[in-house]
């Protein structure tokens, strides 16, 4: 290999990513606090950019570089997509709150950057050792970012516990990583696959390494019962780095998953399949179930987190391309109810005031009935009511679940989908039906409620056709699949 | 003769005990921590035996960045660490269960 | 002839609604008071077409329109009517109508967004009805929750939390796993969520008893049948006037209309081995619930149950098997009765609404010699309780007796239980009538009630037409209907295993 | 087509009127609200009459349809007219009593708030009548059935600030409706089985066929479908013609004014169902074991309904009582297969009891609405009209001869006599003792209201009304000085005009109606199975020679000995009655309470249904549905969710518990799969 | 029993004995240390197996860097070692069981014909001129390039995030800017006051008896 062969093209996005963020971290340091805007306008122009990049070499099947370690295919670029929005969409929600809450500095944004390379090395990945990496870019950056906050001891707290929870799922991980390349020899997901397809791998070994392996990735994704760091670091964050955590990454976890559990170990379906159904039963059930009891909306939305990710989990394990799809256009829908509804939360919080608990919301819908119709559609939205987007990720679910059979699963989900139904409607009870109190409406900058306004008709929209999206997304999983199931 | 098999048992045992130490250090986040590097040593154990008895050096190479990661996640770890020590004046675990339900 | 009138059905309140909605707070209250009603009327008037332009010969779906509206998914924008909801399509658009003007003065707070949801909900009904492609159906049956969700708890009584809340995750139980049983059928019927396709679909009979399982927890909700009904008096005496008439009148309808479209031609086989489960719950819905109603205290209880009880005639009409044979005056007469009750009960719970308004109190006892302040709300208070005992000449008895002589066909003490409610119904009807129109001014209150104003008169005089003129010349309602029902009942008659 | 415009004009006509009243009488003011429903009466009544005499004159009967109603399974349901002889017959009777009954409203209800209001219910009543005997087929049968219900329901409650009158209008209302309920169930019957049409003359066509049909309501065994369907009908006519036990709501109904008690609750409404029955003939024939039902509950109701009258004291209840025993009269003569005599005795006894009770009326008005016959006595000489056309309603009503009451009554008793059917035994005794007892009771109210010492003098007026604690706005009966007077010409005027047909009709009609063509090819009899009527025709010889022969026969002594007992119990010797009532203590008290049907159904039907609304409701639905299943599985998710809640403790240690338990759990779930496999 | 085996026995021994006293010290310094032995020891073991250049890094990285930073948090911190300690003997059954329950799994799974594991038991040598320095060496420059560079950016990431998360700009830190000593006058140094001379003491006590 030399250079010469060295195609950088498909990692052009990432290559930009990391020279703007080196930029931006220098430069940051000669700017007064006063001028941190700039950062800001900065990192969305990086974004902006980088979604250009990424845009232009768009091509409709897998590219391979870095020796096969990196892939550039429809569905890590429709995911990278996702992640501009969500980060973009992140940085404009949260301009206000960070400047209010004392975070809004240059490390906030180059370590969300970092953070974003990190979860686009995610998708990108088609090797076990980069997947890491990724991974652990991502985490690291967004256990610096829960923790930024320094005097907030909530924040430290749940950065710790994100922290050592984490290193713990990583550990659990790698032993899983370090079975499959026992059994296969080899750590690239086209190799595994093709190996385990073949019959050539140690199945043995493989089954043991995809339990850990589905440890370490139900952790990443919060599902029951490695979710329990999902709810005290959403909790205990500055809400604007719960919507960090919350959201991009959620998407970054998808692909990831995805990659290893459908690229690499697509040919072990079966003994997968059986595991997440469990985390999945126990995901929905769990989620649900203990959000009911929450008044901190924080927390309820991170045991919704949990519930959706149980549902996301009925699409991967149903093991085929229906599936995959479906899952992952629930999790981009996903992420822009999350952004939607945390959106309304920062745009409710002041300095000094966080909007958080149920009773902040009461009487919204007299302060503010834009505000209140729009958390309404993220709320309906989540409860998967048409035709509000969210209906159309579980429908696909469920239906990707009924195609292998898994009848039950998909009543199993509909009837917590019912349990979870309830809390949503408790947040438009608070809002629509309960006398306001007297907390003001803070006045919000224009482009955040531009933004938040598209953010949730858009969910509207894509209930009423919901089609675009749902094309890009079948495509992109039909480009990315066909050539490695060719391979 | 030592066999793969050797390797990666101790590398089993190793991983129960970094799990042992895990469920007893229930106040003790930086044995807890160091339990986890037990559990990434036992990883590293089992690429270095797979990478020597499969003769790739994929896992070799998989371990010498394990070792940069941990180096990288201790340094964010241990700073959080102390940040939390700056504010709560203790690293207990029972301290830290301000966030729960 | 207009194309797309369906859509024009669909779109024209939804269009109407989110532009009075745009007027925004209740400084322009009288604004979107205007542009709803304006709304509403030309809702209506697109619906008329659909009644004049409907070919009575013609058994199969009329006013189509298909195009591809989820292509990955599969699904269709699959608009088309039929003799049975053609009916409702009108019926619908003529309750939103009463509605907005029902809710003319009462409502003051918030007027733009109650009108909205009416005018919206309107829409989602219509689509509902019109819906030939399985999930369009759902989106729409789905859909018009949320507004009835905030019309119960924002502009409902005390207790609407409870209320609104109950109703909302109640209809949602049943919903949710009809929309399972879509999914299973879009893949027995070879990818596809064609309702009608599901019509010829070969199903084993466990399958079809699973799948009638799944749609009857969500139109048995939606009727409702005992003893899924306890959302509905919660619903009813919580929700505005309004509210509670586009409840009574249109949504249930949905719940008898599914069994229609859905439970009867896609499993037959199994409506016909569970028939003694529907009847008998219909059954008890007619007799249980109608002692239940008799000892209400609180008017719109009264009529919820009294609706319960009504709705039990429905469901009973449609699942009337003699042999493979759906009894003809049975099914006709359970659509009658539907039709009926939309008028019958919006009629009713306007009277209650009129009288609320003055007295803000549902409560009989807190009433008494009404007629003597009010004698021409009295009158028509008067012949829609006669309606709702099922008097002949008026709208309900054309149904009620229509679906007793159906089960008489089919089984005599089916016939029998059914026809206790000529006892009860007129009973508890007639009973609150008493208590609170006839006798002395009973108190103070009762005293400075004022009758009816002109808008008030309109829309009872309208309903008052409506349900004389379904009594005296129902074959204007029922001869739309006959070949859609044959070709139902011939079709049901064959077995699908 | 001329003559089916004329009978919807017949029908339409008290419609229009009505509507007009009743719709616009605030506008138009009393004079023309009256003037304007009586002209349509009017209009009614010519033509009708007219008819009539076309028929009897050879003219057609017609029988055709106005429009379709409705449409099932290809067999069309349609609002139509049949109108042939018993049609026109009772079209004139309702036509001409309402008529008599309008005018007679004029003077009654004068000061009545409610009067355009009480003409256009009258109206209206008018045409459901007329509805309900010009109808060719059962739908509109039980249109107009059930109309009559209504406007009957609308009428009692006319005082609608008497709580009495709003609790009989309901006790009406639903008692009707028990019966309505059979009757329902029976056209159910006729429509199933008898070939899908519910045209009379598809029906009774397709009759004769299915005598030996059978079928099976309950497994096991059979049951002639005749006489099912003949008895579910028959419980239709219990109900509107108060034969016992759905009787009860006749006497309240009294609590209506007068002038509808004349006309709905003893000329027409009360004979619907006997025409009805007799409209049936061809189905009843069929069937004995319904015949006999018939004959049974007829016989009840004519003894012991009359023995109810003795006690009352209440002017109208007396009346009622009496209407109640004669329609039991007339379904005594339905049972025993004599339809036209109990037709024939409708017709007598819609006169002569419109007369009487128009004649109370009268006599309420001059007692100013005081209706206690214990505080009137000596009228007569205050209102001699009001007097003589009473006796002739009471002379009438108790068979005199030669009066038209004796006609019927007597070829009833005759029929009775002839009949072999189960159950006639009973009946004969029933209607035979029933002649004494209506003599008795008549000529008691006859000799306490018009002869004897004015009592209204001497009584102190309190509330003597059962239950009267109202206070409507009628004044209640005479001041100790004040003087009855007669009522103006509207009020005498129909009694006279009633007085006439009451002596006449029976006279004149007996032998086409009983014995010659009137109703050739319109009721059917089975004179083998049922030979009475031909036993009668073998003996009849004209109704000079009936009259004659009355002096012989037992009814007539016994009426007699009925009318002498009253006069001496109640002008010689008042002490008696309360010696009487002192010694048959209990019985009195049984008959003073109706036999305690009315609280027997009160706690049995009333009582019993709210008891178990109760229960369905407070157990049914509120602790069991609601509480267990609903708010229990709320509350049971809610509890999992504390517990749920309760795991995430917030200590790290408890969480990386979770998850190595998590891997474990998985690892042990997928080691157990590959011990299994 | 070959040399080999013997050292490694001897070796796995400690590293299992210093492993288990990791989780079990009552000190976090014991614990460091007896980590740190653990290291030592699967260094040796690593070098059994001839990955000599990840043994050495292992001593260098985790020894050298790692566990000192360790011992400097435990040290810096002021921590109460006995309360950390509480509650030790009262979990070890159920950690104990766990932990059993989990080594019986896995070494069933490892050591079941189905694993199938003897297949490979024996480590190829080195081709001629190989080292495994060089081996490693030759794959992470080329093929592992990427990996490299973003172990790179996640050095810089812990970089930035250790700093942005620890230091911190206090008021009242006695910090001394060099440039400004340099650039140091006179007139900023000295500065010539002149002041009245002080009341008498008593002034104050007459002050305050007038005003009491």
């Amino acid at each position: 290999m030399s250079w010469a062969d060295l195609n950088l093209m498909p990692a052009l996005p990432e290559i930009f990513l990391l020279t703007a963020l080196s930029v931006i971290l220098v430069l940051d340091l000669f700017l007064s606090d006063a001028k941190r805007g700039i950062t800001y306008g900065l990192t969305l122009l990086t974004l902006l950019g980088c979604a250009v990049l990424t845009l232009t070499t768009w091509v409709p099947y897998p590219e391979t570089t870095f020796s096969g370690m990196f892939v550039d295919d429809p569905v890590s670029d429709l995911a990278k997509i996702g992640l501009y929005i969500a980060v973009a969409v992140t940085l404009v929600y949260t301009r206000q709150y960070a400047d209010n809450h004392g975070i809004f500095k240059g490390e906030y944004y180059t370590l969300t950057l970092f953070s974003l390379l990190g979860m686009m090395v995610m998708v990108s990945s088609s090797h076990f050792l980069t997947l890491y990496i990724g991974l652990e870019l991502l985490s690291l950056a967004l256990y610096a970012l829960i923790a930024l906050k320094r005097d907030s001891t909530p924040a430290l707290e749940a950065a710790m516990k994100y922290f050592v929870l984490g290193a713990l799922a990583s550990g659990m991980l790698l032993y899983g990583m370090s079975m499959l390349y026992g059994a296969t020899g080899s750590l690239f997901l086209v190799e595994v696959a093709n190996d385990i397809a073949s019959g050539q791998a140690n199945s043995m070994l493989v089954v043991f390494g995809i339990v850990f392996v589905v440890a370490g990735l139900a952790f990443k994704l919060g599902a029951v019962p490695f979710h329990m760091w999902v709810p005290d670091v959403y909790h205990g964050s500055p809400t604007a780095i719960t919507l960090m955590i919350g959201a991009a990454p959620k998407i970054a976890a998808m692909v990831f998953v995805w990659r290893i559990l459908a690229q690499g170990l697509g040919a072990a379906v079966a003994d997968w399949q059986m595991m997440l159904v469990v985390l999945a039963v126990l995901s929905m059930a769990l989620g649900n179930i203990t959000a009911i009891a929450q008044t901190n909306l924080k927390r309820m939305f991170a045991y919704s987190t949990v519930s959706h990710m149980g549902f996301l989990l009925v699409g991967i394990l149903a093991g085929t391309e229906a599936g995959y799809t479906a899952a992952l256009f629930y999790i981009l829908v996903y992420v822009l109810m999350s952004l939607a509804g945390f959106g309304i939360l920062l745009l409710l919080s002041r300095a000094g005031f966080d909007c958080e608990t149920l009773d902040d919301l009461k009487g919204l819908n007299q302060k503010n009935s834009w505000y209140a119709l729009l958390m309404l559609f993220a709320m309906f939205s989540m409860a998967g009511i048409p035709p509000l987007a969210g209906f159309y990720a579980k429908f696909a679910v469920l239906k990707a679940a009924v195609d292998v059979g898994l009848v039950w699963l998909a009543v199993v989900g509909v009837v917590f989908s019912l349990v979870g139904a309830f809390y949503y409607l408790r947040v438009v009870k608070c809002m629509y039906f309960d006398e306001p109190n007297d907390e003001p409406v803070p006045a919000a900058r224009p482009d955040m409620k531009l933004v938040l306004s598209l953010n949730a008709v858009a969910l509207l929209v894509l209930g009423v056709v919901p089609d675009s999206l749902l094309t890009l997304c079948v495509d992109a999983m039909k480009q990315s699949l066909s050539v490695v199931a060719g391979a | 003769m030592l066999t793969l098999t050797h390797y990666l048992v101790l590398g089993a045992i190793l991983f129960a005990i970094s799990v042992l130490g895990i469920l007893l250090n229930r106040k003790n986040v930086i044995v807890l921590l160091m339990a986890i590097e037990l559990m990434l040593l036992a990883v590293n154990y089992n690429f270095i035996a797979f990478s020597k008895y499969l003769s790739d050096t994929g896992g070799q190479i998989f371990v010498f960045f394990i070792l940069t990661v941990a180096a990288a996640e201790s340094a964010i770890g241990l700073a959080i660490m102390v940040g939390l020590f700056r504010n709560l004046r203790t690293i207990s675990v029972e301290d830290l269960g301000s966030l729960k339900g | 002839m207009v194309e797309n009138l369906l859509s024009l059905a669909i779109w024209t309140p939804i269009v109407a609604g989110l532009l009075v909605i745009a007027t925004g707070g209740d400084k322009n209250a009288n604004t979107a008071r205007l542009l709803a009603l304006a709304g509403a009327a030309l809702g209506f008037l697109v619906t008329l077409p659909l009644y004049t332009q409907f070919d009575t010969l013609h058994g199969g779906m009329q006013f189509e329109e298909k195009f591809a509206w989820i292509a990955s998914l599969n699904i269709n924008y699959h608009l088309g009517v039929d003799g049975i909801s053609m009916l409702f399509v009108i019926l619908n658009s003529f309750t939103t109508f009463l509605v907005v003007l029902a809710g003319w003065q009462v409502i003051e707070k918030r007027v733009a967004q109650y009108m909205a949801a009416f005018l919206v909900m309107s829409g989602l009904i219509n689509g509902a009805f019109a819906a030939l492609d399985a999930v369009l159906f759902y989106v729409f049956f789905e859909a018009m929750l949320i507004p009835m969700y905030l019309i119960i708890g924002v502009w409902g009584g005390p207790r609407r939390v409870y209320a609104s809340i109950k109703f909302f995750l109640y209809t949602l139980l049943g919903s949710l796993l009809m929309l399972v049983a879509f999914i299973y059928l879009y893949f027995q019927a070879g990818y596809s969520f064609e309702i009608l396709k599901y019509h010829t679909l070969p199903l084993p009979l466990t399958a079809q008893i699973l799948i009638f399982i799944a749609f009857f927890m969500s139109f048995a909700v939606k009727v409702p049948m005992w003893p899924v009904h306890t959302w509905l008096p919660d619903a009813h005496v919580e929700a505005p006037t309004g509210g509670s008439m586009v409840l009574a009148a249109i949504t249930l309808k949905i719940g008898a209309y599914g069994f229609l479209r859905f439970v009867l031609p896609i499993v037959p086989d199994a409506s016909r081995e569970l028939a003694w489960l529907m009847v008998a719950l219909s059954l008890v819905a007619v007799v249980y619930i109608g002692l239940v109603a008799l000892v209400q205290t609180d008017m719109k209880k009264l009529v919820a149950y009294s609706s319960i009880s009504h709705m039990g005639f429905v469901t009973l009409g449609l699942f009337l098997f003699a042999g493979n044979e759906l009894n003809p005056w049975a099914i006709e007469g359970a659509i009658v009765q539907m039709v009926s009750h939309g008028f019958v009960s919006a009629a009713m719970f306007m009277c209650i609404g009129v009288m609320y308004d003055r007295l803000h109190t549902r409560n009989i006892a807190d009433y008494g010699g009404v007629v003597n302040r009010m004698p021409i709300f009295a009158a028509f208070f008067l012949l829609f309780a006669m309606a709702n005992s099922g008097l002949p000449a008026t709208s309900g008895f054309v149904g009620e007796f229509m679906v007793i002589m159906g089960a008489l066909q089919v089984n005599f003490w089916a016939a029998f239980a059914a026809a206790t409610t000529l006892i009860f119904g007129a009973a508890y009807t007639l009973w609150m009538y008493k208590r609170v129109v006839f006798g002395d001014v009973a108190n103070s209150h009762v005293a400075e009630m004022e009758d009816v104003n002109k808008r008030e008169f309109l829309i009872l005089a309208i309903l008052a037409v409506m349900v004389l003129g379904m009594g005296l010349y129902p074959e204007m309602f029922v001869k739309v209907m006959h070949v859609s029902v044959n070709d139902l009942i011939a079709h049901v008659a064959q077995s699908k295993l | 087509m001329e003559m089916k415009s004329l009978y919807l004009l017949i029908a339409l006509a008290p419609l229009l009127g009505s509507a007009l009243a009743g719709l616009f009488g605030w506008a138009i003011g009393r004079r023309a609200a009256h003037v304007a429903t009586i002209a349509g009466v009017m209009v009614s009544a010519i033509g009708s009459a007219y008819t009539l005499n076309y028929l009897l004159n050879g003219g057609e009967p017609f029988n055709g349809n106005i429009y379709t109603w409705l449409t099932v399974n290809g067999i069309e349901y349609s609002v139509g007219f049949l109108v042939d002889n018993l049609t026109a017959m009772m079209m004139v009777v309702v036509t001409s009593v309402s008529l008599m009954v309008h005018i007679y409203t004029i003077g009654y209800m004068s000061e009545d708030p409610g009067y355009q209001r009480f003409f256009s219910y009258i109206s209206l009543f008018t045409f459901s009548m007329l509805m309900l005997v010009m109808s060719n087929n059962f739908v509109q049968l039980f249109f107009g059935w059930e109309a009559v219900g209504l406007v009957s329901y609308l009428l009692i409650g006319f005082w609608f600030k008497k709580p009495t009158a709003i609790f009989a209008n309901l006790k009406a209302f639903l008692v009707n409706r028990v019966g309505d309920f059979g009757f329902a169930l029976g056209i159910g019957m006729v429509l199933y089985h008898f070939g899908g049409s519910l045209n009379y003359t598809d029906v009774f066509a397709a009759a004769p066929a299915l005598k030996d049909a059978t079928i099976e309501l309950i497994p096991g065994s059979t049951w002639s479908l005749m006489t099912v369907t003949c008895i579910l009908l028959f419980i239709g006519a219990m109900g509107k013609s108060a034969q016992f036990p759905l009787h009860v709501w006749l006497p309240d109904s009294m609590e209506g004014p007068t002038p509808i008690s004349a006309l709905i609750h003893a000329a027409t409404m009360v004979t619907a169902g006997i025409f009805m029955v007799s409209r049936m003939s061809p189905l009843f024939e069929l069937s004995d074991t319904a015949l006999s039902v018939v004959l049974v509950a007829g016989s009840i109701t004519a003894l012991f309904m009359g023995f109810l009258g003795i006690v009352q004291n209440d002017i109208k209840r007396v009346v009622a009582y009496s209407t109640l025993s004669q329609l039991g009269y007339m379904t005594v003569a339905l049972g025993v297969s004599a339809y036209n005599v109990a037709v024939f005795h409708l017709m007598t006894h819609a006169f002569f009891k419109a007369l009487l009770f128009l004649a109370a009326g009268s006599v309420i008005i001059g007692m100013h609405h005081d209706q206690d016959m214990r505080n009137m006595g000596g009228l007569r000489k205050y209102m001699p009209i009001t007097w003589i056309t009473s006796l002739i309603g009471s002379l009438a009503l108790i068979g005199t001869p030669f009066f038209a009451g004796f006609y019927s009554k007597d070829s009833i008793i005759e029929a009775v006599h002839a009949s072999n059917l189960a159950g006639s035994g009973f009946a004969y005794f029933a209607v035979v003792a029933g002649v004494f007892i209506t003599a008795f009771y008549s000529f008691r109210l006859y000799f306490l209201v018009f002869h004897g010492e004015e009592r209204w003098m001497k009584v102190q007026h309190d509330d003597h009304h059962h239950d009267a604690h109202d206070d409507h706005d009628h004044h209640h009966g005479l001041g100790p000085n004040d003087k009855p007077h007669e009522s103006p010409w509207v009020v005498t005027l129909p009694l006279v005009l009633l007085a006439i047909p009451s002596v006449f009709v029976g006279y004149i009609a007996i032998e086409p109606m009983l014995y010659g063509d009137f109703f050739k090819g319109i009721i059917y009899i089975d004179h083998e199975a049922h030979p009475a009527m031909a036993t009668m025709a073998e003996h009849f010889h004209g109704a000079a020679a009936m009259t004659a022969h009355a002096l012989q026969t037992l009814p007539f002594w016994l009426a007699l000995a009925g009318v002498v007992t009253a006069w001496f119990f109640y002008m010689k010797a008042p002490q008696i009655p309360a010696a009487i009532k002192r010694m048959s203590g209990p019985i009195y008290t049984l008959l003073e309470n109706k036999y305690y049907l009315d609280d027997i159904y009160f706690a049995l039907f009333a009582k019993g249904s709210r008891l178990l609304g109760m229960g369905f409701w407070k157990v049914g639905d509120q602790a069991l549905i609601d509480g267990l299943l609903v708010n229990g599985s709320a509350k049971l998710v809610g509890l999992f969710s504390r517990v749920t809640r309760k795991l995430q403790s917030g200590f790290i240690y408890s969480y990386a518990t979770a998850m190595i338990i998590g891997v474990l759990g998985l690892m042990t779930l997928w080691l157990s799969g590959v011990i299994a496999r | 029993m070959s040399f080999q085996e013997v050292v490694f026995y001897v070796l796995s021994a400690i590293v299992l004995y210093s492993g288990l006293r990791v989780v079990t010290a009552k000190n976090p310094v014991h614990a460091a240390l007896f980590l740190v032995l653990a290291f030592f020891s699967a260094a040796g073991h690593w070098l059994l197996m001839q990955a000599e250049f990840l043994a050495i890094a292992l001593v260098l990285v985790y020894v050298g860097a790692v566990m000192v930073l360790f011992l400097f948090v435990v040290m810096m911190l002021d921590i109460n070692f006995e309360k950390l300690h509480e509650g030790f003997w009262r979990h070890l059954p159920l950690a104990g069981t766990v932990a059993v329950i989990m080594i019986v799994e896995m070494v069933m799974v490892l050591l079941s014909p189905s694993a199938d594991l003897s297949s490979m038991n024996e480590i190829a040598p080195l081709a001629e001129g190989m080292s495994n320095v060089r081996e490693l060496g030759l794959q992470i420059y080329t093929t592992y390039l990427l990996p490299f560079e973003l172990a790179a950016v996640l050095l810089l990431l812990a970089i930035v995030a250790a700093i942005a998360l620890t230091m911190r700009k206090r008021k009242d830190t006695k910090y001394i800017d060099p440039a400004v000593q340099v650039r140091v006058q006179r007139a900023d140094r000295v500065r010539v006051l002149k002041m009245d001379a002080e009341p008498r003491a008593n002034a104050d006590t007459d002050n305050n008896e007038s005003a009491a």
